[in-house]
C-alpha cells in the first residue's frame, strides 16, 4: 500500500487533502507559534491544497460507480481490527468539498477578521486541527475511525469556542459544548459497541448492506440506532442537547461560520446520512428521529423570535435548519437532507461571515444597535446577508428554496400530515425571524450617529484607513463567492441528485414537482413571514416590536430557551454536584479515609495502651501478671 | 481449727487481699503494707504445712523466720526508696512515678 | 548480532544502582555535578529501555533478553530477568518518567544529593519488579521501591507531608503484608521448591482452590498500590504531599507497579483464581472509575484533582484486567503506559506552576494561560489525554478496555463509559478555573517554562502524541504476550 | 451453770479464741487495705499481724508467734510509722481512688483467690509418713546454726546490705534535692 500511493492520484489527493492540515497544525504548535503571519500562511496554504485536492477528487469521480476504499492497519488487538483509511463515495466527496470550500473561505476571511489578535497563530493551528479532523472524519471508511475523528472535531470545537479564554462566558461555553456533545457521544459510542459486538464489523459499506438485518434482531437495530443517534443529537444540537450551540457563539465569528453552522454541526446530519440505510432499517427509530427533528426545529425557531443578538439569531436558525435536515432524512428522503445540508452550509456560512463584518465594524452583537449605527451602509455584507436570509427563508430562486422544497416534498409523502404542517410552520417562522433581523438593520427606527454611518459606509474604521480597507476586502471576497454559490447552487439540484442518488434509488421520488400545491403554499407562507416582519419592523413608523414580544410570558419562555438550560443547570448543581459528588467525597473523607484513619488511630491507641502497661506502672504490670497467672492456672486445673 | 484447709484458705484470703491492696493503692506505703499482708499469708502457709504435713516441724518455722528477715530488709529498702521518691517528686502517688519507665 | 547476549536488563538495573553509588560518592555541595550524573545515568536507563522495546522480536515472541542465574539453590531462588510484551512498555515508561523526572527537578536546591539518591533507589526497585521473573526478587524489589517513598515525601514534600508519607507507607506496607503470605503460600503449595514464575505458571501446578485463595491475597496486596477502590485514599493524599518528580514517578510508575504485580504474579500464577474473582475485580474497578470522577469534581486542590483522576484511570486498568480477554489485557497494559506518561505530564506542569506561584488551590489561580502559556498548554494537553480525546495515547487504551468490558460486563461497562462524561466535566472544569478566565495580577510577573525545563515536558508530550497516532507500535508488542496468554488459559 | 461450764471447756475456749484470731486477721487486713488514710492502714496491719501471731500459736509455735510480734509489729510497722512521720505530708495527701482501677484490682484479687482456693481444694494433702514431734526452740536454734547455717548467714548479710542501702538511698536523695 505504502509503495504505491505515489502512483495513485486519487489516494495521493485524499491523503494530501486530509493530512496536510494536521502537518500544518503540528508545525504551528511546535515551531511557528511566535510568528503569526507565517503560521497563518502555512495554515491557509495547507487548506488550499486540501481544497484543490477535494475539487479534483470531486471532478475526477463525478461518475463514480463503486465506492473507492483504501485502508491500512491502524490498530490490531486480538480479533479487533481497526483500519485507518479513506473511503470515497458520492456522499463523502460532496461533504469533503463542502468542508474544504468553507474552511478555505473562512480561513481567508479570518486573515482579516482575526488580524492583530494575540492568539492569531493559535487560532490558525486550531483551524488546521479542525480541518484535518473534519476531513478525515468525512472520508472515514469505518465507524470507529469516524468516531475517533468525530471526537477530535469536538475537541477543535471546544478549543475554538473557548478561544477568548479570558472571558468566563467563552470558556464556560466551550466546556458546555464539550461536555454536552460528549454526552451524546457516549450514547454514540455505546451504540457502536452494540453494533460491533453483534454485527462484528463497523465498516460503513457493510453496515449499509442488507447483512445487518440478518445478523441483528430488529429490536437491537432500533436500540443501537437510537444510541448512535445520540451522537447526532449532541453534535447537531438536536433536542434535548440543543442548548450548547447558541452559547458556542462565544467563539470568534468565523469559527461560528465554519464550525457551528456550516460544517461541524452538520457532521451529525452527515453521520445520519452516512449510515442512512442502517438507520432506515428501523421504522421506530426513524419516527423518533422525525419527532426529535421537528421538536428541535420548532423550539429553535421560537427562540430565534425574541433574541436581539445577531449571532444568536443565526445560531437558532442553524439548530432549526439542522432539525429540518434531520426531519428530511428521517422522513426517508435521503437526497433532500443532504441537499439542504449543502445549500445550508453555503448560505449559513455567508450569514455568519456577513454578521462578522458588522460585529467587527461596530463591536456589538445587537442588531438593533447595528441598525442604529448605520449597518446598511456596508454594502457588500448587507446585500449578501439579505440574499442569504432570503435563501434561508426558502424564497425562490435561491438555493434554500430548492432544498427546502425537497424536504417538504419528503414530508408530504408521509402518512401523518402533522409533520408537514410542522414543517410549514417552521418555514413561516424562519422567514419571519430572518427578515425581522434584516429589516431591523435596513430600516432602523432612527439613525443616531451619522458619522458612524459614514465611517462604516466607506469601509473606514478607526485609524489606518488603507489597512482597514484591505482587511475589509479580504473579508468581503469570501462573501461574494459564497453569495454566488447561494445564488446558483439551487440550479444544480438535478445533477447533484443524479450524482448522489443514482445508486441509492428506492427511497427517492419526492422531487419538487410532485406536489405542486405544496410549492405555492410553502412559498406563500415564507412570503407571509417576510410580510409580517415588514409590517412590524420594516415599514415606516413600525413599532419594531415583534408580535411575540408583546406577550411577556411567552417572550420570557422563548428568551430563556424554554428553560432547558435551567433544567440542566439544576440537574448539574443538585444531582451531580450536590448528590453524587458531595456524597462520594464525604464518603471518601469520612467513611473510607475515616475508617482507615480510625484503624490507624486504634492501632496507635492500642500501642499506647500496651506501652502504658510497659511504662513503669507497676500495678498494671502486676495486675496483668497475676490475672494471667490465675487464668492459666484455672485453665489447667479445670 | 484442726484442719489444714482452714489455715490454707485463711492464707489464701490474706494473700488475695494483699494482691488487691497492691493493685488498688495509689500510694507506695499502702502498697508496702499490702505486700506485708501477702508475706504473712505465705508465712501462715508454711506454718500450716509445718504443723500438719512436714516430717520435721522445725523447718517450717525456720522458713517463717527467714521470711520475716527478708520482710524486714524489704521494708527498710522500700521505705528508704519511698522517702527518696517523695523528696524528688513531692508525692508518693505511684502513678506519678512514671519517670521510671524505660 | 554480537550484542545478542549482552545483559541489557541487568544493565538497566545497574545504571540505576551505579548511578546511586556515584551520587553517594559525590560531596553534597556539588549540586550541579550530582544533577548531571543523575541525568546521564537516567538517560542510559531510558535509552536502554527504549532500545529493548524497539529490538524486541515480535515475530518470535515469548521471553527475550533472558538472564537466569541460580542464586540460592536450596530455595530455588533465581536471579531471573526477562522481557516480554507486558513488561517492555512498563520498562520504557519507567525509563522515560525517570529521565523526565530528573530533568523536572533540575531547579531543586535542598538536599540534592539525598533526593537523587533516594530517587535512584526507588527506580532501581521499580525496574527490578518489572523485569524480574522470580517471585522472591519481585517481592524484594517491590519493597525496595516502597521504602524510599517515605523520606522522599516527608522531606521534600508539601501540604501535610508527614501525614501523607505515613499514610502512604502504611498502606503500601499493608499491601506487602498481604503479598508475602500469598507468595509464600504459592511457594509452599507448589511443591516445586522454586520461586521461578515460569515454572510456577505451568498449568496444573496449583489446584483451583489454591489459586482462588492466593489470587485474592495477591490481588488485594498489589491492588492497594494500584489504587484499587476502596483502598485508594492513600494516593491522592500521597500525590498531594509529594514533590513534583516523586509525584511523577509515583503516580506515573509506582501505581503501575501494583497493577503490573496483579498481572505478573496474581494473574500469571493463578489464572483460575483470576477468572473466579473477575466479577469482583470488575465491580471494584467500575466503582473506582465512577467514584474517582465524581470525587474529582469536588476537589479544589490541583493535585487532589489529578490524584482522583488517577484513581479513575487506574480503575480503567483494573476493568481491563477484569475482563479476561485479549482486548482487555491489551487495553490495561496500554492504559498503564499511557496513564503513566499522562500523569507524569500533569504533575510536572502542576509542579512548575506550584513552584512559581506557591499555590495549587484552584480558586487562587486563574488565567494561567495568559501568564504561562507553555505550562498551561502542557497541562491542558495532558488533561485532554485524560479525558480520552482521540489521537492521544490513552484514548486507545480506554477504547480497548471499554470494548472488552462492554462485551463481558455490559452494565458495568456502560456505567464506566458514562463516567467519561463526568471525567470530562471535572477535567474541563479544572482547566477552565485554573487556566482560563481573568488572570491573577499577583502572578503576572512570573516566568513561563524556560527551554531547559520544557524539554522533559516536550518529551512526554511527544510520547503521548506518538502513541496516540500510532497505537499499533505499542499494541503489537503487547499483543505478542497477551494473545498466547489468553489462548493458554484453561 | 452447765452451759457456762460447757462454754469454758478448753476446746470450746480454743474454738472461740481461734474465731477471734481469725476475725482479728480479717478485720486488720481489711483495715490495712481499704481506708485511704495511711495511718489507719498501718494500724490495721498491726492488728492483722497480731492475729497472725495468734494463728502461729494455734499452729504450735509460740516462739514464731513471739518473733512475729517482735519483728513485724515491733520493727516493721514502727518503721513504717516512722517513715510516715518523718516525711511529714505523707499522711495528709489522700490520693483519690479510681473506680476502674479498684474494680480491676478486685477482679484480679478475686481471680487469684479463686485460683488458690481451687488449688487448695483440689490437692490431696498427704502428711509425711514419719513425723518427728520435736518442737523445741533448742532444736530450732541448732538447726539454724548447723543445717541452715549458710542461709542464716545470707539473711544476715541481706539485712546488713538493706540497712546500708536504706541509709545510702535516703541520704543520697537528701543530698541530691538539697
Amino acid at each position: 500500500m505504502t509503495s504505491s500511493w505515489f502512483q495513485d492520484p486519487t489516494l495521493l489527493a485524499a491523503m494530501l487533502g486530509a493530512l496536510l492540515p494536521f502537518v500544518s497544525f503540528a508545525v504551528i504548535m511546535v515551531f511557528t507559534r511566535p510568528y503569526p503571519k507565517l503560521s497563518a500562511t502555512i495554515s491557509v496554504a495547507a487548506v488550499s491544497v486540501s481544497l484543490i485536492c477535494a475539487l479534483s477528487l470531486l471532478s475526477r469521480h463525478w461518475h463514480l460507480e463503486q465506492p473507492i476504499q483504501y485502508t491500512a492497519k491502524w490498530l490490531v488487538s486480538g480479533k479487533l481490527y481497526l483500519p485507518f483509511g479513506f473511503m470515497l463515495d458520492q456522499l463523502s466527496l460532496l461533504m469533503l468539498t463542502i468542508v474544504a470550500v468553507i474552511s478555505f473561505l473562512v480561513q481567508v476571511y479570518s486573515l482579516g477578521y482575526m488580524a492583530g489578535d494575540p492568539g492569531f497563530a493559535r487560532y490558525y493551528a486550531f483551524q488546521s486541527l479542525f480541518a484535518w479532523a473534519m476531513m478525515t472524519m468525512t472520508i472515514a471508511p469505518n465507524m470507529l475511525q469516524f468516531y475517533v475523528f468525530w471526537e477530535l472535531v469536538g475537541l477543535a470545537s471546544y478549543l475554538l469556542i473557548g478561544f477568548y479564554f479570558e472571558k468566563f462566558s467563552a470558556s464556560e461555553a466551550g466546556k458546555k459544548a464539550f461536555v454536552m456533545t460528549r454526552f451524546g457521544d457516549i450514547a454514540f459510542f455505546l451504540g457502536l459497541l452494540l453494533v460491533l459486538l453483534h454485527f462484528g464489523n463497523l465498516n460503513i459499506v457493510d453496515l449499509n448492506s442488507v447483512d445487518v438485518t440478518a445478523r441483528m434482531s430488529p429490536a437491537l437495530i432500533t436500540l443501537s440506532a437510537i444510541l448512535i443517534f445520540g451522537g447526532v443529537a449532541g453534535k447537531s444540537a438536536q433536542f434535548p442537547l440543543l442548548t450548547w450551540l447558541p452559547d458556542a457563539m462565544e467563539g470568534p465569528t468565523p469559527v461560528s461560520a465554519l464550525l457551528h453552522s456550516a460544517t461541524m454541526v452538520a457532521a451529525g446530519v452527515y453521520m445520519f446520512a452516512r449510515i442512512f440505510p442502517f438507520f432506515s432499517k428501523s421504522a421506530t427509530a426513524m419516527t423518533l428521529f422525525l419527532a426529535i427533528g421537528t421538536i428541535t426545529m420548532l423550539l429553535a425557531s421560537t427562540m430565534a423570535l425574541v433574541t436581539r443578538d445577531i449571532k444568536q439569531v443565526w445560531a437558532y436558525s442553524t439548530i432549526s435548519q439542522l432539525g429540518f435536515m434531520v426531519m428530511g432524512l428521517a422522513a426517508g428522503s435521503y437526497f433532500a437532507g443532504i441537499f439542504h445540508l449543502t445549500t445550508h452550509a453555503g448560505f449559513k456560512a455567508l450569514l455568519f461571515l456577513c454578521s462578522g463584518v458588522f460585529i467587527h465594524e461596530y463591536e456589538t452583537n445587537d442588531f438593533f444597535e447595528i441598525g442604529k449605527y448605520g449597518g446598511r451602509g456596508l454594502k457588500v455584507p448587507i446585500v449578501c446577508m439579505t440574499l442569504a436570509a432570503a435563501a434561508l427563508s426558502g424564497l425562490p430562486p435561491l438555493s434554500g428554496f430548492f432544498s427546502k422544497e425537497a424536504i417538504m416534498g419528503g414530508l408530504a409523502g408521509l402518512h401523518n400530515p402533522i409533520w408537514l404542517w410542522a414543517g410549514l410552520l417552521g418555514a413561516f417562522l424562519t422567514a419571519y425571524y430572518s427578515f425581522r433581523l434584516i429589516f431591523a438593520i435596513l430600516f432602523p427606527k432612527k439613525i443616531e450617529e451619522v458619522h458612524h454611518e459614514e465611517h462604516g459606509g466607506h469601509g473606514h474604521g478607526h485609524g489606518e484607513d488603507h489597512h482597514h480597507a484591505g482587511i475589509y476586502w479580504v473579508m468581503a471576497w469570501p462573501l461574494i463567492i459564497l453569495a454566488t454559490v447561494t445564488l446558483v447552487l439551487g440550479f444544480f439540484h438535478t445533477p447533484l441528485e443524479n450524482f448522489l442518488v443514482g445508486h441509492h434509488g428506492g427511497a427517492e421520488g419526492h422531487g419538487g414537482g410532485h406536489h405542486a400545491w405544496l410549492l405555492y403554499v410553502a412559498v406563500g407562507l415564507a412570503l407571509s413571514g417576510v410580510g409580517l416582519a415588514w409590517l412590524e419592523f420594516g415599514r415606516k413608523g413600525a413599532s419594531q416590536v415583534g408580535f411575540v414580544e408583546r406577550i411577556e410570558p411567552v417572550k420570557t419562555l422563548f428568551a430563556e430557551r424554554w428553560y432547558i438550560d435551567h433544567f440542566y443547570r439544576l440537574f448539574l448543581d443538585y444531582v451531580i454536584y450536590g448528590i453524587f459528588s458531595n456524597l462520594f467525597t464525604r464518603n471518601d473523607r469520612r467513611v473510607i479515609d475515616g475508617g482507615i484513619d480510625g484503624i490507624c488511630r486504634a492501632t496507635v491507641g492500642g500501642g499506647r495502651v500496651l506501652s502504658f502497661l510497659q511504662s513503669g506502672m507497676l500495678q498494671y504490670n502486676l495486675m496483668v501478671m497475676f490475672a494471667v497467672l490465675a487464668l492459666v492456672a484455672l485453665y489447667f486445673f479445670f | 481449727m484442726n484442719s489444714l484447709y482452714t489455715y490454707l484458705f485463711l492464707a489464701a484470703l490474706l494473700f488475695s487481699l494483699g494482691i488487691f491492696g497492691v493493685f488498688q493503692r495509689r500510694s507506695l506505703i499502702g502498697m508496702l503494707i499490702a505486700i506485708e499482708l501477702m508475706l504473712n499469708g505465705a508465712s501462715i502457709n508454711f506454718m500450716a504445712f509445718n504443723r500438719f504435713l512436714a516430717p520435721d516441724p522445725i523447718v517450717g518455722q525456720i522458713y517463717t523466720l527467714f521470711i520475716m528477715g527478708i520482710a524486714a530488709a524489704e521494708a527498710a529498702i522500700a521505705l528508704s526508696i519511698i522517702v527518696a521518691v517523695f523528696r524528688r517528686l513531692r508525692s508518693i502517688n505511684i502513678e506519678r512515678a512514671q519517670e521510671l519507665r524505660g | 548480532m554480537e550484542f545478542a547476549n549482552f545483559p541489557y536488563l541487568s544493565a538497566i538495573l545497574l545504571s540505576c544502582v551505579v548511578g546511586l553509588l556515584v551520587i553517594l560518592c559525590i560531596p553534597a555541595e556539588r549540586k550541579m555535578l550530582i544533577k548531571w550524573v543523575s541525568l546521564v545515568f537516567s538517560g542510559i536507563a531510558m535509552v536502554l529501555s527504549i532500545y529493548l522495546f524497539i529490538t524486541y522480536d515480535k515475530t518470535q515472541g515469548g521471553l527475550q533478553f533472558v538472564e537466569r542465574v541460580l542464586w540460592v539453590k536450596s530455595m530455588g531462588i533465581y536471579y531471573f530477568n526477562a522481557a516480554d510484551g507486558f513488561n517492555l512498555p512498563m520498562l520504557m515508561l519507567t525509563g522515560i518518567v525517570l529521565f523526565t523526572g530528573v530533568l523536572t527537578m533540575w531547579e531543586l536546591e535542598t538536599r540534592v544529593k539525598e533526593f537523587f539518591a533516594f530517587t535512584f533507589l526507588l527506580v532501581a526497585g521499580v525496574f527490578g519488579v518489572f523485569m524480574s521473573m522470580d517471585l522472591f526478587f519481585i517481592f524484594v524489589w517491590y519493597d525496595v521501591s516502597l521504602f524510599p517513598m517515605y523520606p522522599l515525601i516527608a522531606i521534600w514534600g508539601s501540604t501535610r507531608k508527614e501525614y501523607g508519607a505515613m499514610k502512604l507507607t502504611l498502606y503500601l506496607l499493608a499491601g506487602s503484608a498481604l503479598i508475602l503470605p500469598g507468595i509464600l503460600y504459592l511457594f509452599v503449595n507448589s511443591g516445586l521448591n522454586t520461586f521461578d514464575v515460569v515454572a510456577l505458571m505451568q498449568p496444573g501446578v496449583f489446584t483451583p482452590f489454591q489459586q482462588k485463595f492466593a489470587f485474592i491475597l495477591l490481588y488485594l496486596g498489589f491492588g492497594i498500590l494500584a489504587g484499587v477502590w476502596p483502598f485508594h485514599t492513600w494516593s491522592p493524599v500521597g500525590h498531594v504531599a509529594a514533590p513534583t518528580a516523586v509525584s511523577m514517578i509515583h503516580a506515573g510508575v509506582l501505581m503501575k507497579l501494583g497493577a503490573f504485580g496483579v498481572l505478573r504474579v496474581a494473574i500469571f500464577l493463578c489464572p483460575e483464581g483470576w477468572q473466579y474473582w473477575a466479577q469482583l475485580m470488575a465491580v471494584l474497578a467500575t466503582c473506582g472509575i465512577v467514584y474517582g470522577a465524581f470525587v474529582g469534581l469536588a476537589q479544589t486542590d490541583l493535585k487532589y484533582v489529578i490524584g482522583y483522576s488517577s484513581v479513575s484511570h487506574m480503575g480503567i486498568v483494573g476493568l481491563g484486567l477484569a475482563t479476561v480477554t485479549v482486548d482487555g489485557l491489551n487495553g490495561a497494559v496500554f492504559q498503564m503506559f499511557a496513564h503513566g506518561v499522562m500523569t507524569a505530564l500533569l504533575f510536572s506542569s502542576v509542579g512548575y506552576i506550584y513552584d512559581k506561584t506557591h499555590t495549587k488551590m484552584i480558586p487562587e489561580l486563574g488565567g494561567m494561560s495568559k501568564i504561562m502559556p507553555k505550562a498551561s498548554g502542557y497541562f491542558i494537553l495532558a488533561a485532554l489525554a485524560g479525558i480520552g480525546v482521540p489521537c492521544l495515547a490513552s484514548f486507545w487504551a480506554e477504547l480497548l478496555v471499554f470494548i472488552s468490558a462492554f462485551k463481558t460486563y455490559p452494565v458495568r461497562g456502560a456505567l464506566a463509559i458514562c463516567a467519561l462524561v463526568v471525567g470530562a466535566l471535572f477535567m474541563l472544569r479544572v482547566v477552565q478555573r485554573t487556566f482560563y478566565g481573568e488572570k491573577n495580577e499577583q502572578f503576572e510577573h512570573l516566568p513561563d517554562v524556560p527551554f531547559g525545563l520544557g524539554i522533559p515536558r516536550m518529551i512526554l508530550v511527544a510520547v503521548i502524541v506518538f502513541f496516540g497516532l500510532f497505537p499499533s507500535v505499542m499494541l503489537d508488542v503487547i499483543q505478542v504476550a497477551s494473545v498466547p496468554f489468553i489462548n493458554g488459559l484453561p | 451453770m452447765n452451759s457456762v461450764q460447757s462454754l469454758i471447756q478448753p476446746h470450746v475456749l480454743a474454738q472461740i479464741g481461734f474465731a477471734g484470731v481469725v476475725a482479728l486477721i480479717l478485720a486488720g487486713a481489711l483495715i490495712a487495705v481499704f481506708p485511704r488514710s495511711i495511718l489507719y492502714n498501718v494500724l490495721g496491719l498491726i492488728v492483722c499481724l497480731t492475729g497472725v501471731a495468734g494463728i502461729f500459736v494455734y499452729l504450735g509455735s509460740p516462739f514464731i508467734a513471739l518473733m512475729e510480734l517482735l519483728i513485724y509489729v515491733g520493727a516493721i510497722c514502727i518503721s513504717i510509722i516512722f517513715a510516715i512521720m518523718l516525711s511529714r505530708p505523707l499522711h495528709l495527701s489522700l490520693p483519690k481512688r479510681r473506680l476502674p482501677k479498684v474494680g480491676l484490682a478486685l477482679g484480679v484479687g478475686t481471680a487469684v483467690f479463686i485460683m488458690l482456693s481451687a488449688i487448695i481444694s483440689r490437692t490431696e494433702w498427704q502428711p509425711a509418713a514419719m513425723r518427728s514431734s520435736d518442737w523445741s526452740v533448742t532444736t530450732l536454734g541448732t538447726y539454724l546454726l548447723t543445717r541452715y547455717d549458710l542461709v542464716f548467714e545470707v539473711i544476715s548479710l541481706v539485712l546488713l546490705v538493706a540497712i546500708l542501702g536504706a541509709i545510702i538511698i535516703s541520704g543520697y536523695a537528701r543530698r541530691s534535692t538539697s
